[in-house]
């Protein structure tokens, strides 16, 4: 029975097509997606909270608006994310709490502070960008929720890369302060966004199996490869350099050749001792564990008003 | 005009200064969903407060946009009603049953506002309005409901509420006294005067508090500080509460210390 | 032998002498003093909060200096004050949940807001002002603790009120937006100033026994004329308006003829609602109970070390 | 002299900003006494600051005085260490153990180095650290004695000041870790290079944790931002905490707002 169920599964996934919630799916396909999913629904939460840093001091009414739209799409992005995982059988409030006790991961790069509202631009430009380049092949995965999911996220998304691209173009048209603003947060964002793309191919793990379920489709060193040949020239027309002496143009191989980011960086930073790493899972826990008489209250009412409704 | 310059900075500000302290919130909500609805609010108070500053700087005329009259002006110059700017949480003035509480009283009153100036003869007011009242009545039951939830919810959030009620209480007087620039524009249709939206608002309110077997506070309304006249000045003459330097200086801070910047 | 501690009692006040706390005193009398003493004590501890509001906006380095020893020193004046209350056999913590209950006072002028740095001015010319009318005579008040603590507050007082005139008169020397704000910041303390002498002397109670225990020297409505007299030329000389069209110097009285303040509006603020009362109360409430697992500790560890120290 | 310029800034900051953290407890610490010492401590460090910060002014020879260089600079600007700008209390990020903790460490740090720059070349540092010896040693110990009380209080007290310890515990290093400024200045007898103060501030910690029974925290230390030159970079230059620009908003918002204002 499981083998011939196995069969099915193989078969739906190397034809490309989507495995919907009631299908049989392999326990491992299931654990996996369900990591990999509340990870990226993670991402969107604690993502907030860089951004959500300028909401209050962005200099203009429109970029203020412009700016809480996007952190509000963030979290719209986590809870359709979340969804995905419960069509998997997960819970939210078990993946919040291994969120906030450090046992499920987010994305690395919002453990960097942001410094300037020159941050917000490049936020969009950048680490918007870079996720984009990692969640484009996803529409197309295997697992039907998560592939729509990605779908409505990504249309964001390039909505958000194309607003902070435009916010960094009218900077570099405004004041010399404004125009070093975006040069410095270019200079601390570009590496740690190269490094959103996971370890180098030979030192990355899993990746053959998530390529075989679909949930994989591109390796980390070929994205990377993507989106360095997508930055360049965007930021050769916005007019700041990106800080890696190494890049230049290869006629030969038609791409960028580029510098090493510094994994020892990377993994210092994943394993916790990064900037703004345990600033942001205590912003979380704070934010959930203020909130608990709330959801409780919530809890008890509809609770009342069921036994109510029963009653009559 | 000099008086509609003054009745759009009045309705701005009270827009604007309500959006900022609940933009306060955003990822620090109870939920998932809370963040959304809260920072839905925000933007739809924001969009109206953009519509109506953009507004009084033009009938100025004196070259200030939305932001000129956002980011630079001081803090005794913004005319919006103390009840707007009243820390009610995140921050220590507060908790989410405070911002509940303040959004019920708010919502409820601005709406009653905004329906009536639907008809107002000034035809952008009446087109703010008229946008506005959507939104608002999305708020109003927004706020509605979660009085309802922790005011009948469990003994600890009945308490929080009653007590987020008790702190946003003394600041409904303002709401409905009228300001005389409210009063001569009453007089020839352009504004509302607040004093006759007491009795509708008022029966809202109870009824909300009904449904979440809540007493109204019988806590009294704040003395106001006395100005050279010896009237009592609230908001609306730009006599603020406290805290609210210190959200001008956070929200004011990156426009000032960049003169000259473009946004 | 009551009957003669208490002529001995009458005759040390009538001779002007002093009453130490060693010695016999009527019960009314100690409890009207710790009752005066405590409220003296609330006040300059309330009173911390308006200014305070302002120590870490003050807009130049020197007047953040002298702001911050000004409030320093209030808390100092609050800590000598409670010690003569002390003498008198009441309890700190004791008195300090009764102000946070409101069962005691405090003086109702800081219930009024500071909206702008001028009131820091503003405070140190007209309240320290008329603090130290009420003070001065104090010093040679009956009970001598609290006559000494009196002395040491009346001087610093004195050194404020110049520091707040000066920070005026170099204000009302600069731009036409800080003129503004003194003119502003003396309109809405005059009247709550002249409040702070107590209602008028036909309204007032308890004057006659504290005058004769030499615990209150001069009546309300003396010293609020000593004060008019006193201001008058210092708003002159600084430039600003008093906002009182009934004030003009009267030549056959020798003084200034004055208005009346809202005595309504006196009694409302007194009573509660204020526009700060009840924030200046939650303020004190809060930082109190916010300290009090400090205080314990403290408590514990000076337990712990007497213990070691008797055993040893 | 560009170098000593920016070394007085260096110091000036640290001792400004951690002033300006101290004075938000003013009316908010635990005891009377304590916000008498808090306010004492709040006041040295702001003396310290304005000497270094005119000196860096004249120095520079741009006219800029102590209140240019604390009010009109951009956040970037600031030089401090980032242990002096942290929120350890009485806002959200800290407590009064979290202060504590971070004044003993600042203190122990600052009075070491102020030891050694008495003999600095230079006669002012030498004159304004001659000065700030006296008042650190002040400092340290108030720091020392309350983290004796709360390390062996209560069990409640232990807990806090364990959890105030991790939290500033990982800003340390960079109290350590020369800046190429402190290296050149150093090597001309002007300033201190900060690592060789490393073993001697260490020693005086381990003394007061071992008398509140305390543990050295095992926290690591931050990954620092990286720059263009692939190097990391801190406080030191001139990058912060997010929490920094809050409270540069707050402490420059009135002097932003009213320019040409004398005070």
């Amino acid at each position: 029975m499981d083998e011939e169920l196995q069969r099915e599964f193989d078969r739906v996934v190397a034809a490309e097509q989507r495995i919907e919630p009631r299908d049989w799916m392999p326990e491992g396909y299931r654990r996996t997606l369900i990591r990999q999913i509340a990870q990226h629904a993670h991402s969107e939460i604690i993502g907030m909270q860089p951004e959500g840093n300028w909401i209050t001091r962005a200099p203009s009414l429109r970029r203020k608006a412009i700016l809480l739209a996007k952190v509000q799409d963030e979290a719209g992005h986590g809870l359709y994310l979340y969804a995905a995982t419960e069509t998997l059988g997960a819970d939210r409030e078990d993946l919040t709490q291994k969120l906030i006790n450090g046992r499920q991961k987010y994305s690395s790069i919002f453990n960097y502070p942001t410094l300037s509202f020159a941050d917000v631009g490049v936020i969009g430009w950048l680490v918007d960008g870079a996720a984009i380049c990692n969640q484009v092949p996803l529409c197309r995965t295997s697992y039907g929720p998560y592939a729509r999911a990605m779908i409505r996220v990504c249309k964001e998304e390039s909505f958000h890369q194309r607003q902070g691209y435009e916010l960094l173009m009218t900077m570099m048209r405004g004041t010399e302060a404004q125009r070093r603003q975006v040069q410095d947060a270019v200079d601390r964002w570009w590496w740690p966004s190269l490094m959103m793309f996971g370890p180098p191919d030979d030192a990355s793990s899993n990746t053959e199996q998530s390529m075989a379920w679909r949930i994989k489709r591109h390796t980390n060193d070929e994205l990377r490869q993507k989106f360095v040949d997508m930055s360049v020239p965007q930021a050769d027309k916005l007019g700041v350099t990106l800080p890696d002496p190494e890049l230049r143009w290869n006629a030969e191989r038609g791409h960028h050749d580029f510098g090493t980011p510094d994994w020892d960086e990377f993994w210092r930073v994943v394993k916790g001792d990064g900037p703004c790493n345990a600033q942001r899972v205590a912003h979380r826990r704070k934010s959930h564990d203020d909130g608990a008489w709330v959801r409780e209250a919530a809890t008890a009412h509809a609770a009342k008003r069921a036994a109510k409704e029963s009653a009559a | 005009s000099g008086d509609l310059a003054t009745y759009c900075l009045m309705l701005g500000d009270d827009a604007l200064v309500l959006s900022q302290r609940l933009s306060e919130w955003c990822s620090r909500a109870p939920e998932l969903e809370e963040d959304v609805a809260l920072a839905n609010i925000a933007l739809d108070l924001l969009g109206q407060a953009r519509m109506l500053l953009t507004r009084a700087g033009e009938i100025e005329g004196a070259g200030r946009d939305e932001d000129a009259l956002a980011y630079l002006r001081e803090e005794h110059e913004f005319r919006n009603v103390q009840l707007s700017e009243v820390d009610c949480g995140p921050g220590p003035g507060g908790d989410f049953a405070t911002t509940i509480a303040r959004l019920l009283v708010f919502s409820s009153w601005r709406l009653a506002l905004s329906q009536r100036l639907v008809s107002s003869r000034d035809p952008v007011l009446a087109a703010v309005a008229a946008k506005a009242v959507k939104e608002l009545a999305y708020q109003r039951d927004h706020a509605a409901q979660w009085t309802i939830r922790l005011g009948d919810g469990t003994e600890y959030s009945r308490e929080r509420m009653i007590a987020g009620l008790d702190r946003v209480w003394p600041f409904t007087d303002e709401l409905f006294t009228a300001h005389p620039v409210e009063t001569r524009l009453a007089a020839v249709g352009v504004a509302v005067d607040p004093a006759t939206l007491r009795s509708e608002v008022d029966g809202v309110l109870d009824t909300v508090l009904g449904a979440a077997s809540l007493d109204r506070p019988t806590v009294g309304s704040l003395s106001t500080v006395v100005g050279r006249d010896g009237a009592g000045r609230g908001g609306r003459d730009g006599v603020h509460t406290e805290a609210f330097g210190y959200l001008i200086a956070e929200m004011q801070h990156i426009a000032r210390s960049m003169p000259g910047a473009t946004w």
